[in-house]
């Protein structure tokens, strides 16, 4: 693979998954968040694809597969699922609005860049050009975690925080060492069970899976 | 092992006995076994002072796990002299407790605390370094709450007595902390040594200096930290109220001197001028409460601590003098300092054991319901009576004697030097001279209302002597009073040793003898001759007597007709109601008088109610807002956790948000 | 030394027992002519002390041994301060030098003593004038002392034979403003303490503003006589001090017969000169309210707190 | 050797997997204990071992030195005071398998965490820690729990997560430099060519990360909510090892830094976050109303302790912190189990509905009171000492300033802490009816794990010769020193 190809494969990738993240911002469906959330997994995998063939790294292709299974389709099914639980079908008035989300949304991306000067400084290539992606798909998950209500929503932007540091992983250093990559993997898969089940049993015992119907705990 | 370092191990091992004693003996022998341990202890202390008085080293080294530096027992001079005084008083509380203690005072627990009291409380002067000496008090205030808290099921006021005295015991001790770790880090060493090569002359010197100032201050109840003292020592058992009042207080003094002369000596005139504005403050306040108190206990607690405030006027003459360069007056100044410490652990012993021995017999600490207990209970009247005397610095008692020294130091300052010492020094004898005028009003009150006279309350008229070993201890405290008072040479003595005074010594009888600043003064000599002069008027009484016996009639004259009731007596609040008129301002008393008229009529009175009562107007108006203050902040601070888990992402979130603008700047 | 001391003590506790009354008798004595009735002579205390020792003596029901042991304590107090006043001569024991500090206490034992007979007979009356009585003294403390300290500082000593001595070697330091200042608060002190015009009127009958009188009303017999006679003793001390301060000459510097006498007859040609004019004084006052005392003690201190800051300022030129 | 620091994993995991399988009640009841002490056991022979500064590895992942030693010790003496003092009275319903099973797993995660010398494996057991807890959390499965378990499960992955950006930044570093690793070892001994720019954004977001499950504010918003909630042994476990686990990954993480950056980043890190967390916990402390909210919140302030004591750096400061981890772990979690007698027996944690405790029940309010001593920082007790040592070392090192703020926000606290406890145990509340005021001397549970846990307490400030070097070497390990 020729490294101009190369660096389009990697710009396209980065670019599809900035834009997702930002229609997760946008949109208030769940069901399209859901799909979307695959979207991205799927362009994950797929960077994560092109960094291995382009080093010819069987290890990393072996991640992507990997990733693909887990973002791709695992986590957005068990959340597709969990969502039909609840039977909620969009965010009803989220904290922020849109209009307001997508303003701070351009903050956070110029912060982004901020922080990844030392990269770009470091080594200049389409990799280290794309970190800046990774690190805004983190502030953006914040950003989705503390301005949505709803407990699916919550998930969606924690799994968008994840993709956004497997990114950064990915394109800094070609991912860390496999075993920690494995265990990582396996807490973010085990954390999102457990959020479904406690979702679920909130659901029961609230009727409802809007969060901040939670503040019985407090001073 | 040298005599110093067997008296520390003693005192330890006297100490696991006690404990012992007062875990596995069985209830009823408890008291005698176990006080009689810790009477040893108190004694090691007293005898192990005097071996470090006397020139004598020893140190015992406590091993540590952090890498403090050493931590050290090791007395010396003054450490000494504080421990002589604390261990003495420790004792004669500790022997009256035998006979005293009944109920939740004499648990276990209770027996206990008292033995490590005592301890802490003879190795805080012990210690050679902060850290040892920060454990020593923090021990001395956990086992001295742990007694305080003996009756917290029967009274309610225990436990904010507690409260108050823990938290202020607290904030002198974190004072401590700061101060000391300002030294460490100055003199680069946890060891007094170390600190004491931090010049006097440096900032961080003149910070540690008000950071213990401050510290040893709130121990030692001056004005404005006293706040625990009137609540704490009437709540405490009367044995325990007098070692805190009598010995645990001092080492705030203990604390001043250890700074202002072993530690930072040569320090500038502001902080003499420092102590003694606070010594003057709290002289003064300390002595008007006492003297419009009605509760016995609590007027003793307010005089504690105009007495220590008299104490920090000494020691602060003392270094103003010497930052003048002026050494005789200064030193006497210092000793005079020390004769009070003596003097006013004598006395304050005897009255707190004899105020214990009125609450034991009569169950009341209200002097307007005490009267007549002169007859009931003679020893007990002999002993406060002596005791009162002391507090209000007659001749010839240990009182007088230091009060003697303190103003002869003052008179003698060189002021013509310094104006500002011009200025000075006439307030502080005009203050020292007031405090004495009110102090015999006060004491004054307190025996003439409880002892002479009538009854005035049920509990007074069942009063009874108390047990033997109670009596001893009275006995020996107040006769502690009067040869100190008669034979001050012998301390004076041991004060310059211990601070190593220029100037002062002892004459004649054991009189003292301030030779810096030529005067003396001779109690055997003026009693012997007091006593010449008494022979012929005792001899033509007699006389007299034997012609015309003294004869006994019914009641006092009531006017005509009225046979006076014992509720017509002046009560205590009506003795102190002048000058209550008098200190209208700084007392701040709320008096409200409720007339009940007879029918219709304007001019017939059917009943007049009185009531007064004077606060603390310190507490009133400086700590009580303080508390509702933190109150406030307390529950707007709630809002930080409201519960929405939104805003606690946002915390995160932000926090990310600045460490990521702060690490990329 | 001691002898001389020891027969100088003895003339001057001697001479104040047998002049007191005297001097008493003539201050009524004094103020009788001054309004005009003619007075019972000046010996009448004296007849008074003796009926007194000659009547028995009550203890009303309630009473303690304080109602029998005050009035010694009273008197042989009174004694002393008469031994520590360089009244007729300066010579001073050497182990107890006539310390002022030593002197204002033996005083305040009297005092004590007093306002203990009056808490002790238990009536409404002897407590009010013992509680006014020490009230009183405590605020008269700050005067005494720094009035004190402003005599002893030309002196660099609170002994008093030694403050007198300073003045008779140098007569203009008694008409310097220091001592003038120090002298006149001294004065209003011991208008205070003695219980005179304008704090407390010595002749009243009405209880209800007695000080003094109010404290000895339950006393009877020789309990009584020695109370009179140790607060008469009291007061000559106090004037003879402020006499041998104002006028130190014909002072006894040592102990030979003509000194003595000359001495015994300057004191009472004081004792006489000040009596009378305090008498005279009294005439021309009325008894201040008991609450407006502390503004007179107030003023006195303020004049004893000048004196001193005065002295020192004029020290240093 | 190996064998040896394989064993207490191994052994927690075991035991795990047979509670599930066979449930007995044996094993339901006594799994957690079992574990506990078989941790403590190996802490302890591994303290023996590497007492002569030496270091052990195992398997290119774990890794033994001092440090490491001491702070198993610590998490199996804790494990053995929550799990010990924490067992079920007979008359209580039988402990469930999935509790002992996830107790126990907790334990191994944590042992993992200390014995890592992969930071990347580090992590991955903090994480686990979390996952093996949120159960835990919402065991009550009343609405209360399952908002702590959701508030603590979001909260706390989410802020791991970032630690976990850090340390995915710190490899990229290290690959950069041309030798990728994530081992302790080698990146502190190794002489890596770090980026400091690069580092600098690695180390502060691994800090900040870590922070949350140290509970430091302003990440600490999990801690009081699930502390309250979980079943008291948990609560214990959790505030006295698991806050101290995670502030270990810091001190490691600040190793790696320092050296590199100078320790100019950490200190102003761990000074903002510790004043900070001080601050909340006073505030909150003043006008508490839950008594295991208020234990939550002192645990917030002696986390910000040691994380001042952190940023103040040098032997001492480090030694310190160390021995105030275990008295405040030992302390802590006898306080939680005493927390959980008193809901057994008053029915509530709210701190008005308990009056007279030490007239009423003394044998549970004599625990209660000498632990609250122990947390109050009063001698003998070894929190007095490290107190002490700190403040020290933080004028010795020029922060006096934040020493004094710090110290008089302690004052704040004590006179919190003490005014509650004193409401609740001293006294004799006349309000209350007669059949509540009778004397009930039984202690509700063993007394001798409590009486250990305090006592060991009291003692380990004075002379212990191995621990006290054991201590020096952990701190030098972190300073660089000697």
């Amino acid at each position: 693979m020729s490294a101009s190809l190369f660096d389009q494969l990697i710009s396209l990738s980065a670019g599809v998954l900035l834009l997702t993240s930002v229609l997760l911002v946008w949109k208030r469906s769940l069901i399209a968040a859901v799909r979307l959330l695959a979207l991205q997994g799927a362009a994950l995998a797929a960077m994560v694809a092109v960094i291995g063939v382009f080093e010819s790294d069987l290890e990393l292709l072996a991640v992507a597969g990997l990733v693909l299974l887990l973002k791709g389709f695992v986590l957005p099914f068990v959340l597709d699922r969990s969502r039909v639980r609840t039977g909620a079908v969009r965010e009803e008035t989220p904290l922020m609005n849109t209009t307001s989300s997508l303003l701070v949304l351009s903050l956070l991306t110029m912060l982004a860049y901020l922080v990844s000067q030392p990269w770009l400084a470091l080594d200049p290539g389409p990799t280290t050009a794309a970190v800046p992606v990774g690190i805004s798909l983190v502030l953006y998950g914040f950003l989705i975690l503390t301005t949505r209500r709803h407990a699916i929503s919550q998930l969606v932007g924690f799994l968008v925080l994840d993709n956004g540091i497997a990114t950064v992983a990915f394109l800094t250093s070609g991912g860390v060492p496999f075993v920690v990559e494995l265990g990582a993997s396996l807490d973010v898969l085990l954390v999102v069970l457990i959020l479904r089940v406690l979702g679920g049993r909130i659901t029961d015992e609230f009727g409802g899976a809007y969060l901040d119907e939670l503040t019985e705990l407090r001073d | 092992m040298t005599l110093v370092l067997g008296g520390l191990l003693a005192q330890l091992a006297l100490t696991c006995v006690a404990v012992a004693a007062a875990v596995f003996v069985v209830p009823k022998r408890r008291a005698l076994v176990a006080g009689a341990a810790v009477v040893g202890i108190a004694m090691a202390g007293a005898v192990t002072g005097v071996f470090a008085l006397s020139g004598g080293h020893g140190s015992l080294t406590v091993p540590m796990t952090l890498p403090l530096g050493p931590v050290v027992l090791a007395p010396d001079r003054l450490g000494g002299f504080f421990m002589v005084v604390a261990g003495l008083v420790g004792a004669v509380a500790t022997l009256y407790g035998i006979g005293y203690v009944r109920g939740p005072a004499a648990s276990r627990t209770s027996w206990s605390a008292m033995a490590l009291f005592l301890l802490a409380l003879q190795m805080v002067p012990a210690a050679a370094d902060a850290v040892s000496f920060l454990l020593c008090w923090e021990l001395m205030a956990v086992a001295s709450t742990v007694l305080l808290l003996a009756d917290h099921a029967r009274r309610a006021p225990v436990r904010s007595a507690a409260l108050w005295y823990a938290a202020m015991t607290h904030f002198s001790f974190v004072m401590l902390l700061l101060g000391f770790a300002v030294l460490a880090a100055a003199g680069d060493g946890t060891g007094f040594a170390a600190m004491a090569r931090v010049p006097a002359d440096s900032g961080a010197a003149s910070v540690a200096f008000v950071l213990l100032i401050v510290g040893f201050a709130s121990k030692a109840g001056i004005v404005p930290l006293h706040v625990w003292l009137p609540r704490a020592h009437p709540e405490a058992p009367s044995h325990v109220s007098a070692v805190m009042s009598a010995a645990m207080v001092k080492m705030g003094v203990y604390g001043a001197l250890l700074v202002s002369i072993r530690l930072l000596p040569g320090g500038p005139a502001w902080w003499g001028l420092l102590l003694i504005a606070l010594g003057a403050v709290s002289a003064l306040y300390g002595i008007l409460q006492a003297s419009v108190a009605t509760d016995l206990k609590r007027m003793l607690a307010y005089s504690t601590s105009e007495n220590i405030g008299l104490m920090y006027l000494a020691l602060g003459a003392g270094l103003l003098l010497r930052s003048y360069g002026v050494t005789e007056p200064a030193d006497s100044a210092i000793a005079a300092c020390l004769l009070l410490v003596v003097g006013h652990a004598a006395f304050k012993t005897t009255l707190f054991l004899g105020a214990g021995s009125i609450l034991h017999a009569t169950g009341e600490r209200d002097l307007d319901r005490l009267g007549g207990l002169g007859a009931r209970m003679p020893v007990t009247s002999a002993a406060f009576g002596i005791g009162a005397l002391g507090a209000a610095a007659l001749p010839i008692t240990s009182g007088f004697v230091a009060e003697w020294a303190l103003l002869q130091s003052l008179i003698h300052a060189p002021a013509t030097q310094d104006r500002l010492v011009a200025v000075v020094m006439p307030v502080a004898v005009a203050v020292v001279a007031l405090t004495a005028g009110l102090a015999l009003m006060a004491f004054v009150k307190a025996y003439g209302i409880a002892f002479l006279a009538r009854p005035r309350g049920e509990g007074a008229a069942a009063a009874h002597e108390s047990g033997l070993g109670m009596r001893v201890a009275m006995g020996i405290s107040a006769s502690t009073v009067v040869v100190l008072g008669l034979a001050p040479g012998p301390v004076a003595r041991a004060a310059a040793a211990a601070a190593d005074l220029s100037g002062v010594g002892a004459v004649g009888w054991w009189g003292i003898d301030l030779f810096g600043i030529d005067a003396l003064l001779d109690p055997v000599a003026l009693t012997v001759l007091a006593v010449a002069l008494a022979v012929p008027v005792v001899l033509v009484s007699a006389r007299l007597a034997r012609r015309q016996p003294r004869r006994r009639v019914d009641l006092t004259w009531g006017c005509g007709g009225v046979r006076l009731s014992p509720r017509m007596q002046y009560t205590a609040t009506s003795y102190a109601e002048p000058l209550s008129r008098v200190f209208d301002d700084a007392l701040r008393p709320e008096r409200d008088v409720l007339v009940t008229h007879a029918g219709e009529s304007r001019y017939l009175v059917e009943r007049v109610q009185f009531q007064q009562n004077v606060g603390d107007i310190v507490e009133t108006t400086a700590y009580r807002p303080g508390i509702r203050w933190m109150d406030r902040v307390g529950v707007l601070a709630r809002h930080l956790q409201n519960g929405s888990i939104h805003r606690y992402l946002a915390y995160a979130f932000v926090a990310l948000l600045a460490v990521l603008v702060v690490v990329s700047l | 030394m001691n002898i001389g001391a020891a027969i100088l003590a003895t003339v001057q506790v001697t001479a104040m027992v047998i002049l007191s009354p005297i001097l008493v008798g003539l201050m009524r004595q004094v103020r009788a002519r001054m309004e005009g009735r003619v007075g019972a002579g000046v010996l009448q205390p004296w007849r008074d002390l003796r009926k007194l020792f000659a009547k028995e003596s009550l203890q009303a029901q309630g009473t303690s041994w304080v109602m029998s042991l005050g009035p010694v304590v009273l008197v042989a107090s009174s004694a002393l301060v008469c031994v520590l006043v360089p009244l007729v001569g300066t010579v001073t024991f050497p182990l107890i030098p006539d310390d002022l500090f030593v002197m204002v206490s033996v005083l305040l034992i009297g005092t004590v003593a007093l306002a203990l007979i009056g808490l002790d007979s238990g009536s409404a009356f002897g407590g009010m004038g013992s509680s006014r009585h020490m009230t009183i003294a405590a605020l008269v403390e700050p005067t005494v002392l720094v009035a004190v300290y402003a005599l002893s500082i030309p002196v660099g000593s609170s002994s008093l034979s030694l403050i007198v001595d300073a003045r008779l070697l140098d007569p203009a330091s008694v008409a310097s403003p220091v001592s003038l200042l120090a002298l006149v608060a001294l004065f209003i002190a011991v208008v205070a303490e003695t219980g005179r015009m304008p704090v407390d009127n010595p002749s009243t009958h009405l209880e209800l503003t007695m000080i003094h009188e109010a404290m000895v009303l339950e006393s009877s017999g020789r309990d009584l006589a020695w109370l009179e006679l140790g607060s008469w003793m009291r007061l000559g001390a106090l004037l003879g001090l402020v006499g041998s301060l104002l006028v130190p000459w014909g002072i006894a510097g040592d102990v030979t017969p003509l000194t003595l006498l000359v001495g015994l007859l300057m004191l009472i040609v004081k004792l006489a000169v000040l009596g009378s004019a305090l008498a005279a004084g009294e005439v021309f006052l009325a008894k201040l309210r008991l609450f407006r005392v502390p503004e007179l003690l107030a003023g006195s201190f303020v004049l004893a707190f000048l004196a001193v800051t005065a002295s020192y300022f004029v020290v240093q030129g | 050797m190996t064998v040896l620091v394989l064993f207490p994993l191994v052994a927690c995991l075991a035991l795990a997997v047979s509670t599930a399988y066979w449930r007995t009640p044996i094993l339901c009841r006594f799994s957690g204990l079992i574990a506990a002490a078989t941790v403590t056991v190996s802490g302890i022979a591994l303290s023996g071992v590497v007492l002569n500064g030496s270091t052990l590895t195992a398997g290119g992942l774990l890794r033994v030195d001092a440090l490491s030693a001491f702070m198993l010790t610590v998490v199996g003496a804790v494990g053995l005071t929550a799990t010990w003092g924490g067992l079920p009275t007979r008359s209580a319903p039988a402990t469930s398998w999935t509790y002992s099973a996830l107790v126990t797993l907790f334990l191994g995660a944590m042992s993992l965490a200390v014995l890592s010398d992969n930071l990347g494996v580090l992590w991955i057991a903090v994480e686990a820690t979390t996952i093996a807890t949120a159960f835990l959390v919402g065991h009550h499965g009343t609405r209360r729990s399952l908002e702590a378990a959701w508030k603590y499960v979001v909260l706390g992955s989410v802020g791991v997560a970032i630690a976990f950006l850090g340390l995915v930044l710190l490899y990229a570093a290290t690959v950069a430099a041309g030798r990728p690793t994530l081992s302790w070892i080698v990146l502190t001994q190794g002489h890596l060519p770090l980026d400091p720019s690069l580092l600098k954004v690695a180390g502060a977001l691994a800090v900040l990360g870590f922070a949350t499950k140290a509970g430091l504010a302003p990440m600490h918003s999990w801690l009081p909510d699930a502390h309250s909630q979980a079943p008291a042994p948990v609560s214990g476990l959790m505030s006295g090892v698991l806050l101290s686990v995670a502030f270990y990954a810091i001190l490691r993480v600040q190793a790696v830094v320092n050296p590199v950056l100078g320790p100019g980043l950490m200190r102003g890190l761990l000074l903002t976050a510790g004043l900070l967390s001080l601050a909340v916990a006073a505030g909150l402390i003043i006008a508490q109303r839950d008594l295991k909210r208020m234990l939550a919140y002192s645990s917030i302030e002696h986390m910000g302790l040691l994380a001042l004591a952190a940023a103040i750096g040098g032997t001492l400061a480090i030694a310190a912190a160390l021995l105030h981890v275990l008295g405040h772990g030992l302390a802590k979690s006898s306080l939680f189990v005493v927390s959980g007698r008193i809901l057994a027996v008053e029915g509530t944690t709210q701190i008005a509905g308990i009056r007279g405790l030490l007239t009423r029940r003394p044998a549970v309010a004599v625990p209660y009171l000498a632990g609250m001593a122990a947390l109050l920082g009063l001698p003998p007790f070894s929190l007095f000492f490290s107190e002490v040592a700190i403040v020290i070392a933080g004028f010795q090192a020029g922060l006096g300033w934040a020493m004094a703020v710090a110290v008089g926000l302690l004052l704040v606290l004590f006179a919190g802490l003490a005014r509650h406890s004193a409401n609740m145990t001293l006294g004799q509340d006349s309000a209350t009816p007669a059949d509540l005021t009778r004397l009930d001397p039984t202690p509700h549970g063993p007394q001798l794990p409590l009486l250990l846990a305090l006592g060991v307490t009291a003692v380990i400030g004075f002379a212990t010769g191995p621990l006290s070097t054991l201590l020096t070497q952990a701190a030098s390990l972190l300073v660089g020193a000697p």
